[in-house]
């Protein structure tokens, strides 16, 4: 039998930003083919990441989209989607030790707060009181109680499990080569052996976003960053909150399993010789010595937390730090959704849902357009 | 491998096996059944199984489980199980206390 | 970073070998491993080996890994212990666990010979305390000195399966029955033999129905299986057990290579998944060689000689030996693998039924279903023959690489004949002088020395006797079949132990003659 | 008793000190420097642990550090392999309930 291989909207990529719009175009009656170049589900980022749920600490421009995302998706998305996405509201501590943290955190704290967010600077007292665990070095925090995390790998899975259920045609390991317009409008996609066309064509690939955005004239102006993550054996429940620092030395939480889940960088990235494929990195030698050290410095109880596994992801980190979303003006049929900088976990549902509603109406609900393609300019 | 694998093929119904509430991932504690009805859910791969259940990312990194996992994955899909890629291999090949990790002589 | 010419990891027999090669050509050499012991599994294995005197035939493994370890010792090789390699990283970066700290090494070449670890299968109770692998049976017994259980069921009657039975025997503990889904033994005719001999039963095309108890193992029930494995009603068994031993298979134990980047496949034939490897196992990652189990499941005597090989090629890769001297080296190696991978148990055989030997004798069907070989069809094979006077009786079936027992007669009784996997015969006119070194260098001890007419009606019997306690001479008791069916009265009239028999005492003992041919155990009544 | 006092192949085993150590409170006696979990097997010790979902009992398995089945809190700390970790004087090993210790 030969499928057609045509439906209203393509998606290239099935990450979770892939998966979460095809789940939300599919609950609005669309036909969608999302096409994934390896052979697993969601293998780069969104299943790389660290889990983190957070509003703090983001730029005011896609700041609307977090919060909407907080108060009007996160909530119910495991009943929504038949699995438990194991999500947690409760709270980000970003913390800092010395009066330069406390400096920078007041920085980030003052700009959320004026986008008007609930984020405010605790002293060491009150971070105590939040996570009785961490060392006493540290002499305050800013602390925003709406954020939280999630497991990643699940959430994308289950976004995945249910717009295939709902019709949604997945097809792995189907790398595409190349996009093109017919008749004025972007509608085919091309792979190896085959040829897929759409009424709309949605470019979620990540990193890789940017060679196949290349095929058809666009180019996001966009790095990859290697960060890699760890993860301990089970311990016995300790908090629930979302952890960061002034410094970024670590980030991470425990998960319902048990496990802590931390990610960090060496700080060697940016020169670092080249880990091998976006879809399986290898390790850096030294960055989870390096995270272990900057966990220890704030949570010398997990010291004898035993690491059973580490691993590597590049973050597709934009030239300005937000991600691009939304249609490209010049090219009429194409949606970008890429350079999601490393926090494009906790904005997924909202992603997935507003560019659906943008697919399908032609507009969104959360103001999305300083996240616009077209925003790059030269300095001078 | 990179294989093109249509995930909409159909590979039949769940249906109930008398043997569904045997262990297989020892660590984690997931049975044949959960395996079983995760490959009807669309995991297809030895990875997502790994990443929806956890199946060998407890203590013993799937030491134990990932050649049963592997079979039963394999026969749920119809296919050898030679022809499933194994979930990568990582990094500390045993649990390594934190307070270990982070020291280091270069 | 310190940097090594060649870092090693795995201290079993392929990464000895290979650190001996290496630092015979004069390259720098370590070796970590995670164990606090060296030597890999060589020192759970107390049996002798197969093979001829380049594979350490007739040796015990434990002694081997002693030699090996020696020798490595003497070349100067650095042996690092309780060093754990947590990670192989680009550039050829191995990081290892030693004591509390993470060390960082380069390697201009990397050995990697982790060998295997064991398959497992389920059933219900499998996760029972007193369910265990018989790897970790045989850790418990000949490391530790510590019995797994009292009453034993073993699962699996491949080799391991087998010689970690007999190894349970050994160690005191009462086996009651191998048990094995496959229609036909796995392993060596001569290991099920010895343990057969004994009284252990064998049920074959049978598998584990339930393992029963609350807290730990209190008993098993098997069930028979028809020829697609599934069981078949009304055939339980019932045994009463502490322990359920599994040996069903081991896998290659290949993650740091994964982690490395070498391309992997999954190849059934080498046990699971194996990097792809040129002959002499250079993965495609350069300057990355596999060595052993590690790149496909095999003996420890093929291991050591891969590991030569690897050993060899690094000395070739960092221009201390020119390839010439390379070549003519593999050369020999080549022979000897050769050698090792011929008779009916060869890689290339693997799950294939085979009806009759090389010399075109039918296999005996008894001893492939039940571990022993009828007593009508004994006499079919060369090594059985009939004389007056002491003679020795060769109860070798099957085709296997080993002759140890041809260079043991100093007469020169014995001949393999021109293959080494060949039956065994008794030469034409050859004079035995009774000396026992023929029973004691068998490595599947199935050479017997029977005298079958004493002139009084009786026969005696020598046999390879590995037991505790030694019975004494005057003892009376029975003589088993190699069924292990109590035949006969039976009197120890002579234990011989001499250091040349390395701990295989010679037991003869006198049964009626017209069991000469049938008695092949002693049991104390 | 199961240890194996004289092997017809390995002869005598060389043992090393004899030191106290506590099970779940209870004095027992091994040897030093051998695995915690050869100790326990000697006193007639099955179980190590319960699993944390179901509950069930788990005890040794490979014997060598690979399955971590037989892990416990030894000192304190949870999910020790006790089949590769060194039995020392005074000790204190528990029964290991999900991640923590029996009890606890």
């Amino acid at each position: 039998m030969v499928m057609e291989n045509k439906a209203d909207v393509v998606i290239v990529g099935a990450g979770i930003i892939g998966c979460a719009i095809s789940y939300y175009l599919s609950k609005r009656g669309k036909s969608v083919i999302v096409l994934e170049g390896s052979d697993n589900i969601g293998n780069g980022g969104s299943s790389r990441n660290g889990g983190g749920v957070r509003q703090s600490g983001r730029d005011p421009r896609e700041l609307p989209l977090a919060m909407y995302g907080i108060k009007e998706l996160w909530p119910t998305l495991s009943e929504e989607l038949g699995v438990n996405c194991e999500y947690h509201k409760e709270g980000n501590l970003r913390l800092g030790k010395t009066p330069e943290h406390l400096k920078i955190l007041q920085g980030l704290t003052d700009r959320a707060v004026a986008c008007g967010l609930d984020v405010r600077m605790i002293d060491s007292d009150e971070v105590k009181e939040i996570n009785p665990y961490l060392s006493d070095e540290v002499i305050g925090a800013s602390w925003c109680p709406t954020d939280g995390h999630a497991n990643p790998m699940v959430t994308t899975l289950a976004f995945y499990k249910k717009a295939r259920e709902m019709g949604v045609r997945f097809i792995t390991g189907e790398k595409v080569e190349r996009l093109r317009k017919v008749k004025g409008r972007l509608r085919k996609v091309y792979t190896k052996e085959n040829e897929y066309e759409g009424e709309f064509v949605v470019v979620a690939a990540g990193y890789e976003s940017r060679e196949i955005l290349g095929t058809i004239g666009v180019d996001v102006p966009m790095h990859k960053e290697l960060c890699e993550c760890l993860v301990t054996e089970a311990e016995p429940h300790m908090f629930n909150q979302m952890l960061g620092t002034a410094e970024a030395d670590f980030y991470g939480h425990q998960a319902d399993h048990g496990s802590f889940v931390f990610g960090g960088m060496s700080g060697l990235e940016l020169n670092n010789k080249d880990c091998g494929p976006v879809n399986s990195p290898s390790n850096a030698a030294i960055t989870a010595p390096c995270i272990c050290r900057g966990i220890m410095k704030y949570f010398p109880a997990l010291e004898d937390a035993k690491i059973v596994r580490t691993w590597a992801g590049y973050l597709d980190i934009c030239q300005d730090g937000v991600p691009v979303l939304g249609f490209v003006d010049e090219v009429p049929g194409l949606v970008v959704a890429c350079a999601f900088s490393g926090h494009g976990f906790g904005i997924a549902p909202a992603v997935g849902e507003q560019l659906a509603m943008l697919i399908d109406e032609g507009k969104t609900a959360v103001d999305i357009s300083g996240l616009r393609y077209g925003r790059f300019k030269a300095k001078i | 491998m990179n294989t093109v694998v249509d995930r909409s093929i159909d590979i039949g119904e769940f249906i109930a096996q008398p043997d569904d509430d045997m262990l297989i991932c020892r660590c984690e504690e997931i049975t044949k059944g959960e395996i079983r009805k995760a490959v009807h859910d669309g995991m297809w791969t030895l990875t997502e199984i790994r990443r929806y259940l956890r199946t060998g990312m407890g203590l013993c990194q799937g030491q134990t489980c990932s050649r049963l996992v592997k079979g039963i994955v394999a026969r749920e899909l119809g296919v050898s199980p030679a022809e499933l890629e194994p979930a990568t291999a990582r990094s500390p090949m045993r649990p390594t206390e934190m307070r270990i990790f982070g020291t280091e002589e270069v | 970073m310190k940097r090594y010419e060649v870092i090693i990891v795995g201290a079993g027999p392929a990464g000895l070998s290979a650190a001996i090669e290496a630092a015979k050509k004069g390259l720098k050499v370590v070796v970590f491993d995670e164990n606090d012991k060296p030597g890999g599994q060589l020192f759970k294995q107390i049996h002798k080996f197969f093979g001829s005197k380049e594979h350490h035939a007739k040796i015990r493994g434990y002694k081997i890994g002693e030699e090996l370890l020696k020798e490595a010792g003497e070349l100067g090789v650095e042996v690092v212990l309780n060093a754990t390699v947590v990670g192989l990283y680009p550039d050829k970066e191995v990081n290892v666990r030693i004591n509390d700290e993470i060390h960082h090494f380069k390697g201009d070449t990397v050995i990697i010979a982790t060998g295997a670890s064991e398959n497992m299968v389920t059933f219900p109770g499998w996760t029972l305390p007193g369910v265990i692998g018989a790897g970790a049976a045989q850790t418990m017994m000949n490391i530790h000195g510590i019995r797994p259980g009292k009453k034993i069921l073993m699962l699996g009657s491949g080799n391991v399966g087998l010689v970690v039975s007999f190894q349970l025997l050994q160690a005191g503990c009462e086996v009651v029955a191998i048990v094995d889904a496959a229609p036909r033994i796995g392993g060596y005719g001569v290991h099920a033999s010895k343990v057969s001999r004994t009284g252990v039963p064998f049920y074959l095309s049978h598998t584990i129905k339930q393992v029963h108890g609350e807290d730990c193992v209190t008993g098993v029930t098997i069930t028979e299986v028809d020829d697609h494995f599934a069981p078949i009603p009304d055939t339980e068994k019932f045994f009463e057990v502490d322990t359920v031993c599994m040996a069903v298979g081991l896998s290659p134990m290949s993650q740091l290579l994964k982690m490395a980047g070498c391309v992997m496949e999954d190849n059934p034939k080498r046990g699971g998944q194996v990097p792809i490897v040129d002959e002499y196992g250079e993965t495609s990652v350069s300057g990355i060689f596999a060595a052993g189990d590690v790149s496909g499941i095999e003996e420890a005597s093929s291991a050591m000689i891969e590991g030569k090989m690897a050993g060899v090629c690094v000395a070739e890769y960092l221009g201390y030996i020119d390839e010439e001297e390379k070549d003519s080296l593999l050369k020999v190696f080549d022979a000897d693998l050769n050698s090792l991978r011929q008779g009916m148990f060869a890689p290339k055989n693997r799950g294939k039924l085979i009806e009759s030997t090389e010399e075109g004798i039918e296999i005996s069907k008894n001893l492939l279903k039940k571990g022993y070989v009828k007593d009508d069809e004994i006499e079919r094979f060369p090594g059985v023959v009939h004389k007056s006077g002491v003679h020795p009786v060769i109860e070798c079936t099957q085709n296997i690489p080993c002759n140890p027992c041809q260079d043991a007669c100093k007469k020169g009784c014995i001949s393999t004949g021109k293959n080494i996997t060949y039956l065994p015969f008794v030469k034409d006119g050859s004079e035995c002088i009774n000396c026992g070194m023929c029973v004691a260098s068998c490595s599947g001890q199935a050479i017997f020395l029977v005298n079958e007419d004493c002139g009084d009606g009786s026969a005696t019997v020598t046999l390879p006797y590995e037991f505790f306690p030694l019975p004494e001479v005057g003892t009376v008791g029975f003589g088993l079949s190699r069924k292990g069916e109590k035949l006969c009265e039976a009197e120890v009239v002579s234990v011989k132990s001499v250091g040349a028999f390395d701990h295989t005492n010679l037991l003869t003992m006198k049964v009626p003659k017209e069991y000469a041919m049938k008695a092949r155990f002693f049991k104390c009544s | 008793m199961s240890r194996i006092s004289e092997h017809p192949i390995l002869g005598k085993k060389e043992e090393g000190r004899e030191v106290e150590f506590t099970f779940d409170g209870q004095k027992m006696k091994g040897f030093e420097n051998e695995p915690i979990a050869i100790a326990l097997k000697a006193n007639g010790v099955m179980i190590h642990r319960y699993t944390k979902k179901e509950h069930k009992p788990r005890g040794l398995f490979c014997a060598i550090g690979r399955c971590t089945d037989c892990v416990m809190v030894v000192d304190g700390k949870p999910n020790i392999r006790t089949c590769v970790t060194p039995l020392k004087e005074g000790m204190v090993v528990n029964t290991q309930d999900g991640v923590k210790a029996v009890g606890m």
